[in-house]
């Protein structure tokens, strides 16, 4: 990855893609997912003033107010950001919503906006910080919590896990992928292309909570995360402004051409895999999961399907800002349903 | 005088013999889903076509089909278009209610019935007259199929005839009702003429009720309070709507679309000025509602009661966080399913207090089709000048019953969108602060994403002025200071109360949205037969101002009329009024589910005022046994 | 006297010559999640071990670490366990606060700190006590990584020797704090007398605090008001919880857990007596609770005022359908997310009409962990007994700080389930409807799934007394009048208020939950420094007894001391009093997220007494001012 | 199937298995179901007194109404029956619980405890009566509606549908089937082998709406629905206290034996089926959908994982009825707590 230049291509500085000083634990893998938001962000050169950052609540929840400083943030209500984010999305269109939730947030309160999210492939990217338990309220242990997964106060978990990717496929996602707080190339390189797609992007990535969840017996720690990653495929992302060609051995990878023309550069590891195979990509979820590992990477894409608001036939510019003359009939019209009435 | 007097008074009033004009009320038993609907709104309008004030109520079952469903057409001349308690003219289609229909009926009434029925038996003081609606309706429906529901456009026919509608009029109406299906006109028609045929060939006409031409309705319209209420919010330029179905809101969202689809559509790009979601439930829907606004949207929903409940936690976000947000809630009978196709102002309290913690919200109570469709305007403009959400309190009655009214104006004037800050204003006011009271109203200027004016936080939790997260008790209590300073500010700014003071009264009755047009001729009544004079104050928003006060000190009794068991408003009033004032008030409660009727409210101020009438339960009960009514 | 004088005198009778015994408050101000908390529970159990009565209070912020933390000792030979609003002795182990925390110290007060911190330049009319911690902790603690956690307990160890508590005693204080882990007695001992043997060697007192042995403490308890609550629970042999958590709540199903494994899994089988189940949110837990109760268990929730608003639609449900249902509403400051984890009591207007339609709740209000203990044990019996739910109205200061207590007694009396069908009764009646009022109480008879009796529909739409499906007007009415005729029956059943009628006095307070003890202290300022004689009322239930009004009656001006903005409890008083009453409710609202103290309840009513006493805002902004307080 | 005798094995009469009379539209689908729920429970010989139904809002949620009139039943409140029917098991392991939800019901407002119900494998029969629209809000599209579903009014459905089955299979349940309500073979097979099971079974019942979604175009017709339906296996069920020994040539058919003993004959159609393979399963259910059929019968099945109430480890006797003697523990026990606080 280019280290961070002086200013990137729309001519902004990092420090405008910083944001408030943390309050989260020292070694948070949330903050560590912070970071990588900025890079994505500065790298990419998004103008900050057309993102908003939406979350519901929890301490991933909390982590909007620590990225993109310059932007409008809306940290709402517990699992209920989805649809807080689909009025945004749906009041201006040219908008950039990222939207932070946690495994509680997502995959207990929340399930419910999730599942409807993913289904309107909205223009939003989703991203869980999944650590497992519920930090914020101290610990208790969250849907996304593997079976057999120990607390330190010892209880085990035993009702199975929800697998978000899995979900999120099953119900129409366009872009899903998973990956993990330490892999900075990978997860860097999927915030990237999540810029580049145009539609609902979901990203679970494993963030781990260093004050209840990252003790020996949790499957979401530091060390079990490191030891049970097994990525589907190596991924390079090419944005449309870089024209930098790279090229692998013919059949040893595939090439993804984005929304926005930037292009995906999956190289096959032992295993081949095509993410654009809605069937395949759940079969390699279950498997992975079944041997207690989890895939990481780009685990499906489906680059052109059309999103929420080309279906809704929205008029170009932002509907919150039309003016009156667009939005209120005439009288003539008024006069004709009144007619209709008599 | 006591109400058997006046019972007796009314029915010599009307003995067989003298003719009554224009001034009675038809009632239409069928089953629903058998297309009754059509052919009773044909009636309603061809009476309107005679120039006749005329109102229709419909008591519905909470089901789709293969209930028993009334419909009541009353005709005024004095344009009295609230429900009329009692039924003059019964047409029984319906065998399952067809029994307690008749013997509820006051003695002198008239019945058109299904002939297999032979209802004639069971009273001798009644005008009947018996009608084979399916020998009649196969020569005119040769396809079966049809028949069940072209059978019902008969019944008109014979009241067109026994009633003296004109028939050319009622086939226009018939005309309006069926638009362009040609072939249902023709069947339709063929129906109704078959009815009046019959009618004029069999019937000798022994009942006292004529409907005849007058000149009161030229211009007027017939529409529900729902279609009303949406085309203000289309005039409105609302530009994001969120709803999830639920009786009796459903038809605001679904006229709304039909209006939007039509003039909505930008000519040249043919693309839509509007996002219309049926969101997953009432949660998400004001949670979309929420984040447009918040994106600078004008948006709204519509709900009743049940999605109410589940709005909490949202609505106290929007208040917090100062959100716009505008909400119908299109009131029906709780508690919780309670009855989903009948009429209450029961959700008051709730909606005023939604959400845990220090919350309380603007109310906005129309009264009339034409305030769904002003009011409806006027809660964009509100929620935007507040940044709160203002929930607008319609009922069934209003929203879904068909009301005669004056053709609705044009709006004047441009809408407001509230302190929206500007590069302007942020260079007048060297800093801004999101939540910074720089007028002395408690209301700050706000930002949109994607303007280029300095972004902001949002968020549900504590905070200071400048938007940024604290948990100090100084900043939290200097801006919960603040919130109630706006919430003082929006009673001088909130639709004001409609005053009729009396200079001969003593009693004044206070009423709101759908009680108007009951406690109007109560208040006819009150006066005409019983020589009580009465003042009326008619409240249309909350919190109230300062006329409720001065209405109330300027006379010695109030009388509070609600549709509610728990006397709502008037516990909203106690919590604003002077121990002196509470004393004057009363309570008018009317709860059985049905539209609140004058001869209630007369009864029951009668009986409060010392007037020797039955007790208010028992009125309640009789109100209550005919499940018909 | 203005408080002004006040102060001064105050202050006269503490010079640094006279000596303060065990009547002054310790604040120490931390970093959360830096092990404090254990340091400071060794500290005040130590006091209490000293026979000296205490209380503790927790300011902690709303995340997990790294954030400003205070908590305050205060040590009462007179009993006072409310909050003390004047600091007299800090402890300043945070950089990012001690200088704020330092200038907010009244003149005299003494301050141990972390020496770095270079505080004693801050200010010359204090005293000061430079502690080297980091220097220190080595020797103690070779493991770098334990000396962040173990260097906070050598402060109790400073002040055992500074204050002059028993330093054996803070040892089995610390013992009893970390159980058997043994490892980390060793550790912390040392620590301890690291810290003891550091002052001994260090300082000359020079301040007036100290605390000396008393016998007033024998046999009390320190007991967190969730922790009480959830031994109630136990003990009223709840059988189904379910719960989602959320602060201030969480600890009191947690709690309740590790009870219910140590004392309800039958020994024989190993088997569990109860099913505790983390629901996915409040709406399924409330519904869970539904089930259960509806299917005949006890069954519980415990939530917070952003769960309560969600609970609505369900809470409705409970109350027409006719379920019971146990609410614990743990309060903390909204609207909204609002301040998680400072307390308010701010949910009652809320709670008690949740829900659309004509609903209404029972509401119990406890003051204390014995009242947490025992009410928790009539909710039950309640919820059973009126078939409806019952929300518990604690908040987060009595929820989650640790209170000294009289031990809790074992419940004398067998549990109440109501009015539950049996085979007898049943003969005794006849014939069974379940919503049918046999007794006159409004209380129908219940069956429940597998009883083998007769069964019903359950269900949220309307019904008649025998739960059929109906729409009719009169059955609706019936069922409505009777809910109501319930709910009167409920005033005498939920728990009397307390009095304490003054023949001297013509002022009485009113008083409720937490607000209680500062009120007892507030009462005895006015009088002793005030001559100011106050009778006392203390609310235990919504809806009100009749005792209310008698004490209303019984005195010129009324003082109703709440935790909220909006007055919530003087609103609901408001709604059922009679004018005259009205007109002498005045009220004393406390808002800014810290619990309720004395000072503030004195300046409060003295003020409104006409003495001369800075403004009102004044007083609470300054309880502001310090986000360390 | 046999024909109902005059009393079944617990010597009861069909009549006491008939509910009120139904206020549903004439040829309503979910009427159909209610009478095979109602010859299911009759002839499987279960005693009503011990069975609970339950149910949400809608013309669904309405008919536990109509059958089962000796039973308790709970008409609960839109999307929320799973949470009251969770508690209600709680509260009585020996009840036996049957939920009847919508499409609307479940798939909307109630996705999110459809979810989490499905996670803990309550033992529950819930029954989706799926006409792909909102019956008694008459007719808006649900969230089972197909894509290009059109409506009478013409509006075409754009949203992706929610496989209730797969999204069942995916989140844990152990039965989880689909039949069609003019089925009566299949769809009494299924609920009868439901009575058999212990643990969560969830069955999707196409159950057309002839009032708003029974045209030409609609996806959930009656027409659509006979032409569309796709069995993966013919089924025979045999209860555990009839001996009867069905033979198929070897390999021609699969046995799986259920909880209470009862067998399940499950005879192979064209293409081989395994109701016991999850992967497979889902890629099943994918690919019939795919072709605009779906798949019906048996879909999946794991007949001996642990359910919730095992789980809790509750004791045996109903928690409801237990005496005060075990629920509140002695003075003891409470000298002991205070001791510890002192
Ligand atoms: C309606 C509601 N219920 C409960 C809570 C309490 N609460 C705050 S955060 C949280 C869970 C957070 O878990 P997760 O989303 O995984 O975030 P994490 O802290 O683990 O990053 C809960 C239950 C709340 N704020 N609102
Ligand atoms: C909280 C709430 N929101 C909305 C409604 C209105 N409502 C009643 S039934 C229903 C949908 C029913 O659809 P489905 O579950 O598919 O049942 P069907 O009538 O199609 O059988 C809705 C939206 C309600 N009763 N409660
Ligand atoms: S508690 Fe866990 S999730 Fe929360 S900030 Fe700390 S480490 Fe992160
Ligand atoms: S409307 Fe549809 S779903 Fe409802 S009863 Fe009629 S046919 Fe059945
Ligand atoms: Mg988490
Ligand atoms: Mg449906």
């Amino acid at each position: 990855m280019a280290t961070p230049l002086k200013v990137n291509r729309i001519g902004l500085e990092p420090q405008i893609y910083k944001g408030g000083k943390t309050t989260l634990c020292a070694g948070c893998g949330h903050n560590a997912i912070s970071e990588r938001i900025i890079d994505a962000f500065y790298e990419m050169g998004v103008d900050p003033s057309q993102v908003v950052k939406l979350s519901g609540i929890g301490c991933s929840s909390k982590s909007p107010a620590y990225f993109l400083g310059s932007s409008h943030g809306f940290n709402a209500v517990h699992g209920r950001m989805p649809s807080v984010g689909t009025g945004a999305m749906l009041a201006n269109k040219k908008l950039i919503a990222i939207g932070i939730s946690g495994d509680g947030d997502t995959g207990a309160i929340g399930i419910g906006q999730f599942v409807h999210l993913m289904r309107r492939n909205l223009p939003i990217i989703y991203i869980i910080e999944d650590n497992g338990c519920y930090g914020l309220t101290k610990g208790q242990f969250s849907p996304t919590a593997d079976l057999g997964s120990r607390l330190k106060t010892g209880v085990v978990n035993d009702l199975p896990p929800i697998d978000t990717c899995a979900l999120a496929i099953e119900l129409g996602a366009t872009f899903v992928g998973r990956s993990f707080s330490g892999d900075k190339k990978q997860l860097l390189s999927l915030l990237k292309a999540s810029l580049s797609h145009r539609g609902t992007v979901m990203l679970d990535v494993i963030s781990p909570c260093v004050t209840f969840n990252d003790h020996e017996g949790s499957t979401k720690s530091y060390a079990y995360a490191k030891d049970h990653d097994d990525p589907v495929e190596d991924i390079t992302f090419v944005p449309f402004f870089e024209d930098i060609s790279v090229d692998y051995a013919p059949g040893s990878s595939q090439e993804v051409t984005m929304h926005d023309g930037s292009k995906l550069l999956l190289k096959k590891l032992e295993e081949d895999y095509d993410p654009t195979d809605r069937i395949n990509a759940m079969k390699r979820l279950h498997e992975t999961s079944r041997r207690g590992e989890f895939a990481t990477g780009l685990i499906y894409i489906e680059p052109d399907r059309d999103d929420f608001l080309t279906q809704l036939n929205v008029v170009d510019e932002p509907l919150a800002t039309l003016p009156l003359s667009r939005t209120r009939p005439g009288p003539e019209a008024l006069e004709e349903i009144m007619e209709g009435l008599r | 005088m006591s109400p058997t007097d006046l019972a007796v008074k009314e029915q010599q009033a009307a003995p067989n013999t003298q003719r009554v004009v224009n001034d009675f009320s038809i009632q239409i038993a069928t089953v629903n889903g058998s297309g009754s609907q059509t052919a009773n709104m044909v009636l309603l309008r061809s009476v309107l076509l005679m120039g006749v004030p005329v109102s229709g109520k419909n008591m519905f079952p909470s089901n789709i089909a293969g209930l028993p469903t009334w419909y009541t057409i009353r005709a005024s001349k004095r344009h009295y278009i609230a429900r009329k308690k009692e039924v003059d003219f019964l047409v029984a289609m319906n065998p399952e209610t067809a029994k307690e229909d008749v013997l509820t009926l006051e003695p002198g009434s008239a019945v058109v019935y299904d002939e297999p029925l032979k209802l004639n038996t069971l009273r001798n003081d009644l005008v009947f007259y018996p009608v084979p609606f399916d020998t009649l309706v196969k020569p005119v429906c040769p396809d079966a199929k049809l028949r069940r529901l072209v059978r019902n456009m008969i019944y008109p026919g014979i009241l067109a005839k026994l009633l003296g509608i004109d028939p050319v009029l009622m086939e226009k109406a018939l005309a309006k009702q069926l638009g362009k299906k040609a072939k249902a006109v023709v069947l339709n028609a063929g129906a109704l003429k078959a009815g009046f045929e019959y009618a004029e060939a069999t019937f000798k006409k022994q009942d006292p009720y004529f409907i005849e031409p007058m000149n009161e309705t030229a211009g007027k319209i017939l529409i529900e309070g729902n279609a009303a209420a949406a085309i203000g919010c289309m005039m409105a330029g609302v530009t994001v709507v969120a709803w999830y179905p639920i009786t009796p809101s459903s038809s605001l969202c679904e006229s709304l679309i039909g209006y939007l689809k039509k003039y909505r559509i930008d000519k040249e790009t043919g693309k839509a000025t509007f996002a219309v979601v049926q969101a997953e439930d009432e949660i998400a829907s004001l949670g979309m509602v929420i984040g447009a606004s918040w994106a600078g949207a004008r948006s709204m929903t519509a709900t009743a009661g049940p999605g109410i409940s589940l709005m909490g936690e949202f609505a106290g976000l929007a208040y917090y966080a100062e959100t716009p947000a505008v909400i119908f809630d299109v009131q029906r009978v709780g508690p919780s399913t309670g009855l989903p196709t009948r009429t209450a102002q029961g959700d008051l309290i709730q909606a005023a207090f939604l959400s845990h913690g220090d919350t309380k919200h603007i109310m906005l109570i129309p009264c009339s089709v034409e305030e769904s469709y002003t009011m409806a305007m006027q809660a964009f403009d509100l929620a935007e000048q507040f940044q709160t959400p203002i929930f607008v309190m319609m009922d069934l009655d209003l929203g879904m019953n068909n009301w005669m009214s004056d053709a609705f104006t044009y709006p004047t004037t441009p809408i407001n969108r509230g302190k929206m800050l500007t590069a302007e204003k942020l260079k007048e006011l060297g800093s801004w602060g999101r939540y910074r009271d720089v007028d002395g109203d408690g209301i700050p200027y706000r930002t949109i994403p994607g303007d280029g004016l300095p972004a902001y936080f949002t968020r549900g939790s504590g905070h200071n002025d400048r938007g940024q997260y604290s948990e100090r008790p100084d900043d939290y209590v200097e801006n919960m200071d603040r919130l109630a300073r706006k919430f003082e500010t929006a009673r001088e700014h909130v639709p004001a109360p409609v005053v009729q003071n009396n200079p001969k009264a003593k009693i004044g009755l206070i009423g709101f949205g759908t009680s108007h047009f009951a406690t109007e001729e109560s208040r006819d009544q009150l006066v005409e037969e019983f020589k009580v004079e009465t003042s009326y104050f008619r409240l249309r928003a909350y919190p109230f101002n300062n006329q409720l006060a001065a209405f109330i000190d300027a006379h010695e009794r109030i009388y509070v009329i609600e549709q509610n068991r728990d006397a709502q408003m008037r516990q909203l009033m106690k919590l604003e009024l002077t121990p002196e004032q509470q004393t004057k008030l009363r309570s008018v409660l009317h709860y059985n589910g049905l539209p609140i009727d004058a001869r209630s409210i007369t009864d029951d101020v009668l009986a409060q005022e010392g007037f020797e009438v039955a007790k208010k339960t028992a009125a309640r009960v009789s109100a209550g046994t005919a499940g018909g009514e």
